[in-house]
């Protein structure tokens, strides 16, 4: 890392970390609210223990909050902290290994005695041992500071102690010279109707700045100046979150009632969460009984004239591939989102992984061709999800949306879109004064056939998912009508092409090396070239949101590098499926599959070896 | 194609140009006749109407009612109906599916569907095989039958329809044979009325691979005294003169004869189908021999759509919200200049 | 590893070496102890224990079990332990479910295993929420409750499973509470002896996304007034003193006093959990107040899996091919020289 | 098709097409045995009407079924019928484009009135319109002769009427000098207990033999002498029941019980109903409430020990794909049959098709390797099914076995085997006695784990579908470790390329073109192959049958060839695997999506383009 520290000097990392209970969410997302005002750009990552709260002050039941900062853009959460903030043995035992040696790491020594090392799983105290003496650490009384600052105010003792996340808070806020006033009024909107809590929270905040200030705990506190970002008004979204409004915006923008069929699942829940506020809007968040429920009342939906969506995570688009060939056969708009996770089965739940797209390219039977796509970033969900709805709409096909765990809860300021100001989105269908239509007949140019609702009379018909014939939908088994129908279906997805913004380069335009990447990868490769550029090194980096089909000009792209690299976090599916779109490239791959996001290190070092031909 | 300007509609406005498609014989006919009959009464216009399917033999009835339609995937039309009707709840939506369809791949949509209470219509043709793939048992084949896939006979307990939807839940539930089509018309009638999930169980024979299998119940000589058709606020009275009806005893339904042992028609259950206490319903429903037919439980509760509805008046009036828009300045936000 | 030599367990010997990881107060601790000190009980080797799971907070049990265990995926666990029931029918097979694995995701399989009667103990954790994915409403969630994905309050009727099982043709049905040790210990033991499937709902409190919801019955000074334990052969008596008991009203059972308007012990109904009618049991799984806690049907018919035997056995008398060799050389053949 | 002629001249195909209820299966049937009885090699292919029943006389109700005899190995039930028996209108109209000109067509014309041809679909008359004129045309009143055959016999119209099958079969007995005495004995046995019918039945047939021979039905009546087949005992065999023989066999061979989950569906339903029949031999076959049952009760009987089995075609496999996963990551023996039909969604459920490869690779989520093989005809399905359940046990981990409809519906001669003359199979299992025995412990060489089932004491364990330590089996979150185990896992699969037989050049062995197939196209490659070489044209022909992995040599194969052709039936799914993983070559494809298999002309006149350069 030594070689990119003075890029990085106008950014910093900071991790809080803690147990399940002890509030580090909320800590995190405070200073992120506090520095997103501020003017910073930003990225976060929670970190939370898998699936099932664990015994406390193990490390299994460590939960961190990683939040990155900067004056200039900011395209990951970090790859390492530069501050850790661990509030018992576990947190540091957790994430230790991931500060580099030199950085600051704040601890709650109240929480450092004999068993709670032990619990953490070391084997010697490690204020002692030795593993701490590399770093630069503050060693504070939280805990018993907290209690202290807060006797005599009447507060209950649990109480108290939920208290000390405030304290470490406020430790921080002085270090980076925050103001504390976005967090006082959040505490006052919180606890309105608890006073004392309020009061109690306040307090422990200030005592925590207070207590930072007198022990002066950095030689000299730092402050991030506000990074140059386009004009607008911001606000912090988290992934989830931006695609459940993605979705809300496509509809009100196609004059359209949307309607979710979902069953729940990590981490594609908040989508559901999300949309359930929101049923005035026209939005129909319906929970079925399981995943196959929740895309075929999805289906009914789409033939019935909403925006149909679904959304999940690997298990489940497992579970809706059957369903989602007869989305295909009939061809009726609807979005699939899957919110990738580790695999194979039930895998890492909670960690990140792209191992879904041979999945949504493939896993179901027959020729069964959709339009698949990926969002690059939290915000860009937003964008995505519209896009996803839109091609649906216009090209009456099935659309499969790839996020990621990684994606889906990070956050990242977004530049707040309203309805007018996004694209149209013109629904596929038939007027009421088209002469003959027939159900399978198609637009030319897009080849997308004219949709028609129940309610409209005179243009009665029935779907289904047996072969039809390519004009009337009647029916088919003569041969050579399937011949062409699958050949027909293939290519009204292609020609999605002609409709999709071409492939991008960041960095050099032609050259050395094409490093090519997909999806939530977008960050870490974006910061990695980045440095490689800044650094002299001759690299472009290509990034597909849309994967089938390609964009137009991804031959010519590719064509103007000697190298091509795929990086993906799996074990080389986009490269594959690249090998066989485009076979007249030879394409190298860097594969990592830990359930962890690239750290932009680990991409400079094999982009280095790559260049050094190695 | 011209807008149909009139309600005025007769049985061959709801037959579509699709040549149908069942072995000559099936009772699968009889049904189709029946449905296209009674929805000029019904009083919806055809293109409000939407029929949805699984897949077997049954599932192919879409095609041949010029109403919208959905031919879909096995097992799963529940789902697939629920998502139109809440898309657009002024659709009169008609579920046809099999005894393999409904409660073998999708039994669990059919109890969801139960559960909510969706207003769906939803015809069970209960023929107690798998049809289409020729011949294998279903969960409502009897114990010990002889097909393709249990060559030395089943092992399995059928399921009882009735007990299976009461069980869920399910607020309607009626049984008719498909050689009754007087009956069946009253009784998708009474499904289309009902306003919630309706699920009417249709004894339909397969000529080919399960045939005669409710003779013992629909043959002419045994019809009268076999089958017990029951009405809502009538005694529950059968035999070809009326001269046996249902009595209780102890926890159990039992059929005695008019006259016999003293019984007068005093004696005689009277039926609810509108009760909201499933325990008689139950009974009926389970009852072999005479086995009921007619609509034994039909208990009006609000629909899960109109729950939606008022949930959706009620945000609209508490929402801070008023628009999408209004939703995406929300919380805090920071302007950069 | 040695082989274990005797049968004289404790409830220690059920225990894995792997950390319990439940949120501190989750009933399914209590759940975990139950079961493992019923099992030196139950009289079977620990090596011919099976414990299979689907996927939530509960389906974690088979890690915590020193027995065979498969923790499987959401809502399949009835046909995995059925195909380890089949495969060797000399094996205990224990099924862990929540409500969200058995009756959402996984109800088709559910109702199929119980049609079924395989020898499989189901123990259902109704905590009436989805634990593991933090907090959305279940099929058992009381309608009109907010969770994460109803913020506005839940529109579906919630399933009752005893209502569901006994529907589909269950022959076992016990319900418990968590906070009842030894009662569940004594269902527990219930269930393993009972052949067939065996279906043991317990209310199980879930400390973060639903606490207290069976407050209103197992808090402390509601116990005895709310909970009704009964019991095959005994009156149906509850209270604080047994000074309450259920008569049948009608159709209905009703929760009366003793000593009040002249009811005496006579009138009080007796328990048969055996009988093969379920018409009681249904009323008894369907009442609210007082709910109905301890077995409440256990009717013993056939398992699959004898009725597979016996089929074997015959098969074997009777066929004409008496290994595979056989077969291959069955029908007409030639020879090429 | 005329350059073909002379090959085919010690061959004929005949094809017997009426309506559903005309017995045309079993006359197929009866043709078939009396011929593989006089020793010629043979092939058939029976093609029923789609799904329904339809009505009486319309071209959707026509079932065929094609026969192939030859004196020289068969591979194909053949192009085109040499002779027609078209026993009502629909029958001559939905087979009449297949007939070559020139040749023979047997018609009963009491099935040809107005309202007859009229209902098949022909505008006019067709013996009169000209459509038959090129053809050699026998028009025979079979309906009416065989009423008058068994007039007085006392047996009622019904089985008068359907008597006439045998009518016709009689006419072509003589035709192709084949004995009687084999439909006879079946006509015995058949209708033991009906005295009656077993009479009119074999008055019918003897009726039509002596018509035919009367009326001298073709100039010269021409016989097929035996063919040159390797000596044994044989029968014939369709491939689903072959399939099945081939699990028992397995199941026997292993020493272990054999499990089947399945839920019917076509065109895999047979193996369920064979399977079903020999519950005694320790087959456990078990019908579940659907296709998700059906695997995840064959997990379970895998866990417990058995053979575990499932069967199922394409839409079936795509809902288990959630649970295929669950056997990928608990590694747990298990046998995946998927026999193929025309897809996407319900497609064509009786047609065939090779679409469901990719499915088969790729349709679940995360990154889930499972050994992939394919059947090239009926009798092949036995050592298919055999060499999966091989591979499951000796490897431990889950394989699909790719059939299709044409290939499970099809017949050919098997050689019988015995259980003694097969491979030994050896379930890879912890001894009593190994020492420290781990869960995911392995086997150096084939990286299979040692599986224990419940039942032995002190191997108490737990698997599940979390990722696992590499060692012990517990839940592990571990980053490195889930990379080494998505690396371990596809390890595992690959090293089964040690374990499998060399891929196979037919024809020329290197040189200017290299046909590359799979599965069920075997029959129609081979043949074409074998007719390019008789025609002096180079190329050779590689088959694959193990697709994941691939046969060790099979880049060292390719290499060999200046061209490589994949043909397939579907629209490119093996070639794209293929650029995949050899993206050293260039491959040309030729795909067919018809429901059709392919026919040879079709393949020869391709080779020659390609040779030409086209
Ligand atoms: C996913 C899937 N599995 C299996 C099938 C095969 N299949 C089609 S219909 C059917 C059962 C038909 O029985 P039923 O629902 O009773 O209808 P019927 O034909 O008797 O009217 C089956 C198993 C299928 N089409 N799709
Ligand atoms: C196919 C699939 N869909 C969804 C999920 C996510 N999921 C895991 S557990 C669960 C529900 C848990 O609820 P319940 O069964 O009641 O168990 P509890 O956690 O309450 O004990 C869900 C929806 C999953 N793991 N797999
Ligand atoms: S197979 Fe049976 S159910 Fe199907 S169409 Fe024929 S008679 Fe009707
Ligand atoms: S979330 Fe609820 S059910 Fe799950 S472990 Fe915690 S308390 Fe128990
Ligand atoms: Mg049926
Ligand atoms: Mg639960």
């Amino acid at each position: 890392m030594g070689t990119t520290a003075v890029q990085e000097l106008d950014k910093v990392v900071i991790k809080f970390a803690g147990d399940s209970g002890d509030g580090m969410q909320l800590t995190g997302t405070q200073f992120t609210g506090t520095s997103a005002l501020l003017g910073n750009d930003i990225a976060t990552f929670p970190d939370y223990p898998a699936e099932i709260r664990a015994p406390q002050g193990t490390v299994a039941g460590v939960s961190g909050f990683q939040v990155h900062i900067g004056q200039t853009h900011i395209y990951t959460p970090g790859d390492q902290p530069d501050v850790l903030v661990a509030m018992n043995a576990a947190a540091l035992k957790a994430n230790i290994s991931e500060v580099p040696r030199g950085k600051t790491i704040i601890i709650d020594i109240d929480n450092f005695k004999r068993k709670d090392w032990e619990k953490a799983g070391f084997a010697e105290d490690p204020l002692e041992s030795g593993v701490l003496k590399d770093y630069h650490v503050i060693e504070a009384p939280i805990t018993s500071l907290t209690r202290k600052a807060l006797e005599g105010l009447g507060l209950d003792n649990k109480s108290i102690t939920r208290s000390k996340n405030m304290f470490a808070l406020g430790m921080v806020y002085w270090m980076f010279s925050r103001p504390l006033d976005y967090t006082e009024r959040f505490l006052k909107d919180k606890f309105a109707k608890k006073e004392l809590i309020y009061e109690g929270n306040v307090k422990a905040l200030k005592a925590g700045y207070n207590y930072a200030e007198t022990i002066e705990a950095l030689s000299s506190a730092s402050t991030i100046l506000p990074a140059d970002m386009a004009p607008g008004l911001y606000k912090n979204i988290m992934g989830n979150e931006a695609t459940a409004w993605g979705f809300l915006a496509a509809a009100e923008k196609a004059g359209k009632e949307l309607f979710l069929g979902s069953y729940p699942i990590t981490p594609a829940s908040e989508i559901l969460h999300e949309i359930s506020k929101h049923k005035h809007f026209g939005a129909k968040a319906f929970q079925a009984e399981d995943e196959i429920a929740g895309i075929t009342s999805a289906i009914g939906a789409a033939f019935a004239g909403d925006l149909a969506i679904t959304t999940t995570s690997g298990p489940g688009l497992a579970l809706k591939g059957e369903a989602l060939g007869l989305a295909v056969m009939t061809e009726l708009p609807l979005v699939v989102v899957d919110v990738q996770r580790g695999g194979p089965s039930t895998g890492l739940p909670t960690k990140t992984e792209q191992s879904d797209l041979m999945q949504a390219l493939y896993g179901r039977n027959g020729e069964s061709p959709v339009i698949v796509v990926a969002a690059k970033s939290p915000a860009h969900c937003f964008d995505m999800a519209f896009m996803a709805s839109k091609l649906a709409l216009e090209h009456v096909t099935p659309v499969v949306l790839l996020t990621d765990g990684y994606v889906a809860n990070g956050s990242q300021p977004w530049r707040i879109k309203q309805v007018e100001d996004l694209d149209d989105i013109v629904p596929h269908e038939a007027s009421k004064n088209m002469m003959n239509w027939q159900p399978y007949e198609r637009d030319t140019a897009s080849l997308a056939r004219y949709m028609v609702y129940p309610g409209m009379a005179g243009y009665e018909h029935r779907i289904g998912g047996l072969e039809k014939d390519h004009i009337t939908g009647n029916i088919s088994y003569d041969p050579r009508n399937h011949e062409e129908m699958v050949r027909i279906r293939e290519e009204k997805v292609q020609r999605v092409a002609n409709y999709i913004p071409d492939l991008e380069v960041q960095g050099e335009e032609s050259g050395e090396l094409l490093v090519v990447g997909w999806g939530g990868t977008y960050g870490s490769l974006t910061t990695a070239i980045n440095q490689c550029q800044a650094q002299g090194r001759p690299v472009g980096h290509a990034h597909f949101s849309f994967i089938k089909p390609l964009p137009k000009n991804t031959a010519e792209v590719f064509g103007r590098f000697k190298k091509i690299v795929v990086c993906e976090l799996n074990n080389g599916q986009l490269v594959n499926y690249l090998r066989g779109e485009l076979p007249q490239f030879d394409y190298l791959q860097y594969n990592k599959i830990q359930g962890l996001p690239f750290r932009v290190a680990e991409l400079t070092e094999k982009i280095a070896d790559i260049l050094a031909g190695k | 194609m011209e807008k149909t300007e009139t309600l005025e509609y007769t049985y061959k406005d709801f037959a579509s140009d699709q040549e149908v498609r069942w072995c000559p014989g099936c009772g699968d006919y009889a049904i189709l006749k029946s449905v296209q009959k009674v929805m000029p009464e019904v009083g919806i216009r055809k293109e409000d109407v939407v029929f949805v399917s699984g897949i077997g033999c049954s599932s192919r009835f879409p095609y041949y009612m010029d109403t919208y339609g959905f031919h879909s995937i096995h097992g799963r039309a529940p789902a697939l109906a629920t998502g139109v009707k809440l898309a657009n709840p002024s659709l009169s939506v008609w579920q046809i599916t099999g005894d393999g369809d409904a409660l073998a791949i999708g039994g669990n949509h059919f109890i969801h569907a139960i559960r909510r209470n969706v207003d769906l219509n939803i015809l069970l043709f209960n023929n107690r095989i798998y049809g289409l793939t020729k011949g294998q048992f279903s969960p409502t084949t009897d114990l010990g039958q002889k097909t393709k896939s249990s060559p030395q006979g089943t092992i399995d307990n059928p399921f009882n329809p009735g007990e299976l939807v009461i069980g869920a839940s399910g607020h309607f539930f009626a049984r008719v044979a498909d050689t009754n089509p007087k009956l069946m018309q009253a009784v998708f009638k009474e499904a289309a009325k009902h306003s919630g999930t309706s699920i009417v169980e249709i004894m339909q024979n397969c000529v080919i691979f399960n045939d005669k299998v409710y003779a013992n119940y629909t043959a002419k000589e045994n019809r009268a005294d076999h089958i017990i058709t029951i009405e809502h606020g009538k005694p529950m009275l059968f035999g070809a003169n009326n001269e046996k009806g249902l009595v209780l005893r102890g926890f159990k339904l039992e059929a005695v004869t008019l006259g016999e042992n003293g019984i007068t028609e005093e004696d005689i259950l009277v039926h609810d189908a509108y009760e909201e206490d499933n325990t008689v319903h139950m009974m009926l429903a389970k009852l072999k021999m005479p086995i009921v037919n007619g609509v034994i439980r039909a208990y009006k509760d609000d629909t899960f759509e109109m729950r939606l509805k008022k949930q959706v008046e009620e945000i609209e009036r508490t929402s801070k919200f008023k628009s999408v828009n209004d939703l995406f300045t929300s919380g805090e936000t920071w302007e950069i200049k």
